[in-house]
């Protein structure tokens, strides 16, 4: 079960700060919030990025979930 | 407008160009004479890039008509290595990493070299001076100044020249 | 303006005939450290460029007992190395050493700075307490313009169609007199004056001024000799009050105006202290030559 | 991971690979390619701040011998508002149009207009001159606080501003606003025995490449185009290329130059679609190079903020609260850092309660670009300046503070992710053990000490290796190489394929020669384009393996790959790279390593700064008297070149806080469009730069490594505007702290 973690500008989508899912790949953690949270789009979701357990993945799809993995939505970054 | 036939010698090879009247010598150097390293950072002598030496004094060669070179003894980038072989120069620039993007060395390497000439022993302060119109974005300077007193003192202790 | 032809006259009457009888605007070239910078686009202002570097008068300098006559197209490199020059008069050689980067110095000119104007010019202030006189000859024959009456405008100068910058006449400075420049840029190099002073004066073996000339930069549309600010050095012994007198002078005098390089207030606070500090060192430099 | 791993090659001050050609003027940049029959582009420029084209007639330019072709907005194929991907991020397509060349409306000084192609580049000037163009003067807008008033002029009436809690009605100059929030922060402010808040203004500044855009291309209709252009990311390039002018990318080739210098700014295109589109209907290859000062009038700018800041803490010095409100200037199109300014402005703190706010404005001037960490000096600045005056309230040292409220492995960050292991403490503790530190200042010098912060990307590069029958390596690469990045891959290569790093060398590629390859920037290409190596040269360990099977008749497990050499660990036999290379031809053909990837997992950076500087009181001129940089590299792979990134960074944040700026006449005009005005430090202004690596690895690559190009640009803002304020005893909340600023300030000091 792997605990999302909303910004607080996605907290005005769900209502709520933070949630457990049970969900092996980023792909199916996103299917499952985005059913569980009907304000959050799924096209927004994925022009974010994610950072699970820490490790920022620019353009994520397949990545696996673990059991205690702690998920943060981010906006993409960029640089000079 | 007329074009106007020069005949000039650079880095020791005797060169003729066919130029407008209203080119600089970097221009010609550029796209006549098809030696493309010196730079054009600016156009108007504020960033060195594209030093020469004229009769061994050096200047910014887009502050230089191309008709003036007539007569003229130019020094380049081309002419600072002997074929493969290295001036200590360059070689320094090359184990201080002094060079980042690379822009602005081959007209500090031309400075440089002028430098010491004139002066085989500067102090850093008058380094720093010396090459105040070469302009470097990228290294902060600190790492082509110790190039440059490490090759100062090299050239001193009788290393190539 | 573009240059569209470039002619390297050998001597003075060849450069004149040039500048008289050309059908575009001909203007004369020294080191091109200003000129050409304006030579870029602008093809409907065509310039005839007359190179003076080919006559042998104008790139030399001589001193002797009457002074300095100073070929106006010597590079600023070359002349700086001259430490004859630089034994009389060291802050006119500051000043001409102040102007650009090594690559400009190897170029720019004494002559090509005054004759461009520029009320930022280092060598003018200089030139000015050194009361040099230019020699402008021209179709006419030669005629002789204290350098203070030289610079009209922004970027004027009083020489008539055709008329050229031949010599700089410097007299040879009193005993007991020296001179000093110095100028504010934001950097350490590469900027053209914020505000600039040159002073000269001259003491008696008591260390007393008997004469004073300051003469200010950048803060006006020409440099401007200030005789309120030299005044107030004559008589003394260039003490602090004295000093601060003539700073005050010069910042009175000062006519500035804002722009990118500085403010008005700025520029007339800034020129006080460069007269000041300048005064300050060719007092020291008085002290030690008398 | 990399704990306890001896390195042979990586961590060595080698010799760069491509430094010979660079010392010698043979390397070839932007400008210096030239193609027979070529002919030269220049473009038209607006010279009013706002202003609507009413008429637009090149009829006479047209007439003109010489000219070859006449390109105009017209000529672009239908484009759309429409958002996405290259160089710099998420880039609105309809904006990238507009930019490059003015439609109908020019935004600011210097917009293009259009371009002509003409047999020589003097010809093409001249043309510029016959070009008719009326304008009707709009009232402008140039400071980001305007901007954002109600009855400001308009730039957009179809920018609408996003991220508010409701769709508004109205367009506005405010593109986005954007807050990130975290615990309660009226609560962190009630809790604080001193609270300190200012507004801080930063300006228009430039990345001052020292060399202009330029390309040279040529259009095929029925086979391939050809650009050859200065680009931090030659694929991007190919990317809003061919999207702009509707091409297929396997059509369109783009050859990345030497480039001298981009610092973010040579991450979009502004001369390549012109230049196609000159070279499609002039049917010759054209070259266009940009002038020092179009470079300034027109190509992307860093942003000017008003950033205000409010922070609490308790009498010890733990932070309570910590506020602000950034607002960001876009320039002419939509699209300031200020996303990252709000992400990274107090990330550098394990702080309770946070509340940021941003905002995107657009104004009346060149559309900015990514400069050096975009978004993070400007914010950082104002809240490095707070946190120092609240030091100096409280009586506690500047290091002290930092220390007893730095982010650390575990603390949540206002953007997103708790952090892994970062090397901000060992800054700080390295700081604070420096001679610089402990050496004691004279009269009028002040000592200002910032920490900085940048994330770092990752991102998509592909890389292939390939064996030579020699057994020496070609390593291709799609990286430009901005700053020595070849020698750091050619480093990396030789300690995983344990084969000397001299005979392997690097390239980097044109797009027709590898996969797609992200754009040099976000301090990405030692670590992601370095971890494409490493996959590259695994994949070549791995074949090399089985080759050294097959010969011996075992399975790959039982091979082992030692110091360049296969080691058959079931019976006897050694084969090294060169020999497995020369007898490839025998044993399936020739060997080549891939590795393409979208690298994650990249490392923040933290850095922390020491500035001692000394002032004129008479004139209010600074100079830097002594000054250290100290930044977190995870692993330096090529140490040399990792201290040049401090550098370097270190002098342009000193430059901005000095004397850099962009200043405008009361008309919207430029006014310093040169090197002469727009004055970046030089060799005569500056100390040396004490560099000081710090190495806490990157649990997330191989080597450890961690990006360093950007964060070094961070501290400099704030640590000499405290040295200034200390040493001039004044208040400083504007930069650039040029001389008539702080004279002014002293002469009016209360502090």
């Amino acid at each position: 079960m792997a605990t999302v973690i909303f910004s607080s500008e996605l907290q005005r989508l769900t209502g709520e700060e933070k949630t457990i899912v049970d969900a092996g790949t980023y792909r199916e953690l996103v299917d499952k919030i985005t059913t569980r949270y009907k304000d959050l789009e799924r096209d927004e979701i994925m022009k974010m990025a994610v950072a699970i357990d820490g490790e920022i993945i620019h353009d994520p799809l397949l990545e696996s979930v673990g059991d205690n993995s702690e998920v943060h939505f981010l906006y993409r970054i960029s640089g000079g | 407008m007329s074009r106007t036939h020069v005949t000039t010698t650079v880095n020791g090879d005797a060169l003729e160009f066919l130029c407008e009247p209203h080119e600089t010598l970097l221009d010609a150097l550029r796209n006549h004479l098809n030696m493309t390293g010196t730079k054009e950072g600016c156009g108007s002598g504020d960033c060195g890039a594209c030093s020469v030496t004229l009769d061994d004094r050096l200047v910014c060669s887009c502050l230089v008509l191309a008709a003036e070179a007539e007569g003229k003894s130019i020094g380049t980038i081309e002419g600072v290595s002997n074929k493969d072989e290295l001036h200590v120069i360059q070689q320094k620039f090359l184990e201080h990493a002094a060079l980042q993007c690379g822009i602005c060395t081959p007209g500090l390497i031309v400075s440089t070299r002028a430098l010491l000439q004139e002066n085989p022993n500067p102090t850093e302060e008058e380094t720093r001076y010396y090459l105040a119109g070469n302009l470097c974005r990228c290294t902060g300077y600190d790492k082509i100044i110790r190039a440059v007193m490490d090759a100062a003192e090299t050239m001193r202790g009788g290393g190539a020249a | 303006m573009a240059v569209v032809e470039y002619k390297a006259p050998k001597t003075i009457d060849e450069a004149v005939g040039f500048l008289a009888n050309s059908i575009h605007p001909a203007k004369a070239m020294a080191g091109g450290t200003d000129l050409i910078i304006q030579n870029r686009g602008h093809y409907d202002q065509p310039l005839v460029v007359v190179d003076t570097k080919h006559i042998d008068s104008m790139m030399q300098a001589t001193v002797d007992a009457d002074g300095l006559v100073l070929g106006p197209s010597i590079s600023c490199a070359e002349l700086t190395a001259r430490d004859d020059i630089k034994a009389i008069y060291p802050g006119l050689i500051e000043a001409a050493f102040l102007i650009g980067s090594t690559q400009i110095q190897g170029r720019a000119s004494i002559g090509g700075n005054l004759c461009n104007a520029s009320p930022a010019g280092d060598t003018l202030p200089a030139l000015i307490v050194n009361a040099a006189q230019c020699v402008i000859a021209g179709p006419d024959g030669e005629r002789t313009v204290p350098v203070e009456e030289f610079c009209i405008g922004v970027g004027k100068n009083c020489m008539a169609r055709a008329e050229l910058l031949v010599a700089l006449k410097v007299p040879r400075p009193a005993p007991g007199t020296a001179d000093a420049y110095l100028r504010f840029i934001p950097r350490s190099e590469m900027d053209i004056a914020v505000a600039g002073a040159g002073v000269s004066v001259t003491l008696d073996k008591n260390g007393k001024c008997t004469a004073a000339r300051v003469a200010i930069g950048a803060v006006a549309p020409t440099p401007l000799l200030v005789p309120e600010a030299g005044d107030a050095l004559i008589g003394t012994e260039i003490d602090d009050a004295a000093l601060d007198a003539a700073a005050a002078a010069a910042s009175a005098a000062a006519k500035p105006i804002t722009d990118r390089r500085g403010t008005e207030e700025y520029r007339k606070h800034v020129v006080g202290v460069l007269t000041k500090r300048a005064a300050k060192i060719a007092a020291e430099r008085a002290r030690g030559a008398s | 991971m990399s704990e306890a791993r001896e390195y042979k090659y990586i961590g060595q001050r080698s010799i760069r690979p491509d430094g010979f050609d660079k010392v010698t003027g043979r390397a070839n940049y932007g400008a210096d390619l030239s193609l027979p029959g070529m002919i030269w582009g220049k473009v038209l420029r607006s010279p009013h701040a706002h202003a609507k084209i009413t008429k637009l007639d090149v009829s006479r330019a047209e007439q003109h011998p010489g000219v070859m072709a006449i390109a105009t907005y017209k000529d672009f194929p239908a484009v759309s508002s429409e958002a996405f991907e290259a160089g710099e991020g998420a880039t609105d397509l309809l904006d990238l149009a507009r930019n490059i060349l003015a439609d109908g409306k020019v935004l600011y000084d210097g917009h293009a207009i259009c371009a002509i192609a003409a047999l020589t580049e003097a010809i093409a000037d001249e043309a510029l001159s016959l070009i008719d163009v009326e304008y009707e003067i709009l009232p402008h807008v140039m400071d980001v606080r305007d901007a954002m008033k109600e009855d400001a002029p308009l730039l957009h009436d179809d920018l609408f501003t996003q991220g508010l809690p409701e769709q508004p009605d109205k367009p506005s100059n405010i593109a986005a606003r954007m807050e990130l929030k975290k615990g309660d922060i009226d609560q962190g402010f009630a809790d604080a025995d001193v609270i300190v808040e200012r507004e801080f203004y930063t300006p228009t500044i430039h990345q001052g490449y020292i060399e202009p855009h330029a390309c040279t291309v040529r259009y095929e209709e029925k086979g391939t185009s050809m650009v050859w252009c200065c680009t931090q990311g030659h694929f991007d390039v190919r990317a809003s290329t061919a999207k702009l002018l509707k091409m297929d990318l396997s059509k369109l080739k783009v050859v990345a130059s030497e480039i001298g210098g981009g610092f973010g700014g040579k991450t979009t295109v502004y001369l390549e679609p012109v230049s196609l589109i000159l070279s499609r209907k002039s049917g010759r290859p054209v070259k266009m190079v940009m002038d020092r000062e179009e470079v300034f009038r027109a190509s992307g700018p860093g942003s000017a903020t008003r950033n205000w800041v409010k922070i609490g803490a308790k009498k010890d010095g733990t932070f309570t609260a910590m506020q602000a409100r950034l607002c960001y200037e876009a320039g002419a199109f939509k699209g300031s850092p200020m996303g990252p300014g709000c992400m990274t402005v107090f990330t550098p703190y394990d702080i309770e309660n946070a509340y940021v706010e941003g905002f995107d404005v657009v104004v009346n001037k060149p559309k900015v670009a990514a400069y050096r960490a975009p978004g993070a000096p400007q914010a950082e600045f104002a809240a490095e300046m707070v946190i120092n005056e609240i030091a100096r309230e409280l009586g506690i040292d500047p290091i002290d503070i930092r220390l007893k409220n730095a982010a650390r492995e575990g603390t949540q960050t206002l953007y997103g992710p708790k952090l892994k292991a970062v090397g901000l403490i060992e800054c700080l503790e390295a700081c604070k053990n420096s001679d610089h530190y402990k050496a004691a200042l004279k009269d009028n010098q002040g000592r200002g000490v910032a920490a900085g912060f940048w994330f770092n990307i990752g991102g998509q590069s592909s890389v292939t290796i390939n064996m030579n029958p020699d057994g020496t390596a070609t390593l291709v690469e799609g990286s430009p190489d901005i700053g020595g990045s070849r020698a750091s891959m050619q480093l990396m290569a030789a300690e995983e394929l344990q084969i000397p790093a001299d005979k392997i060398t690097p390239i980097v590629a044109d797009t027709e020669v590898l996969a797609y390859n992200g754009t040099t920037g976000g301090s990405r290409t030692t670590f992601a384009t370095g971890m494409a190596v490493i996959e590259a040269a695994q994949d070549v360990i791995r074949q090399m393996k089985e080759r050294a099977a097959a010969v011996w008749n075992v399975t790959a497990e039982q091979v082992d790959w030692v110091d360049g050499t296969a080691v058959n660990t079931a019976g006897e036999g050694r084969l090294t790279a060169v020999e497995i290379c020369a007898g490839a031809d025998r044993t399936g053909g020739q060997i080549t390593g891939r590795g393409n990837i979208n690298a994650r997992g990249a490392g923040p950076s933290f850095a922390v700064h020491i500035a001692d500087i000394e002032v004129d009181r008479d004139t209010g001129r600074t100079r830097v008297i002594r000054y250290t940089a100290c930044q977190d590299a995870g692993k330096a792979i090529h140490p040399s070149y990792v201290e040049g990134q401090y550098q370097g960074g270190a002098v342009q944040g000193i430059g901005w806080a000095l004397n850099e700026e962009y200043i405008y006449s009361k008309d919207g005009i430029l006014e310093n469009p040169g090197f002469l005005d727009y004055r970046i430090p030089l060799a005569s202004d500056l100390p040396m730069i004490d560099a000081l690596i710090v190495e806490v690895p990157n649990a997330f690559h191989p080597f450890g490594v961690r990006g360093v190009g950007e964060t070094g640009i961070v501290p400099p803002l704030a640590a000499v505007g405290t040295a200034v304020a200390n040493a001039a005893g004044i208040t400083v909340t504007e930069l650039p702290l040029s001389p008539p600023r702080v004279l002014k300030a002293m002469q009016s000091s209360s502090r």
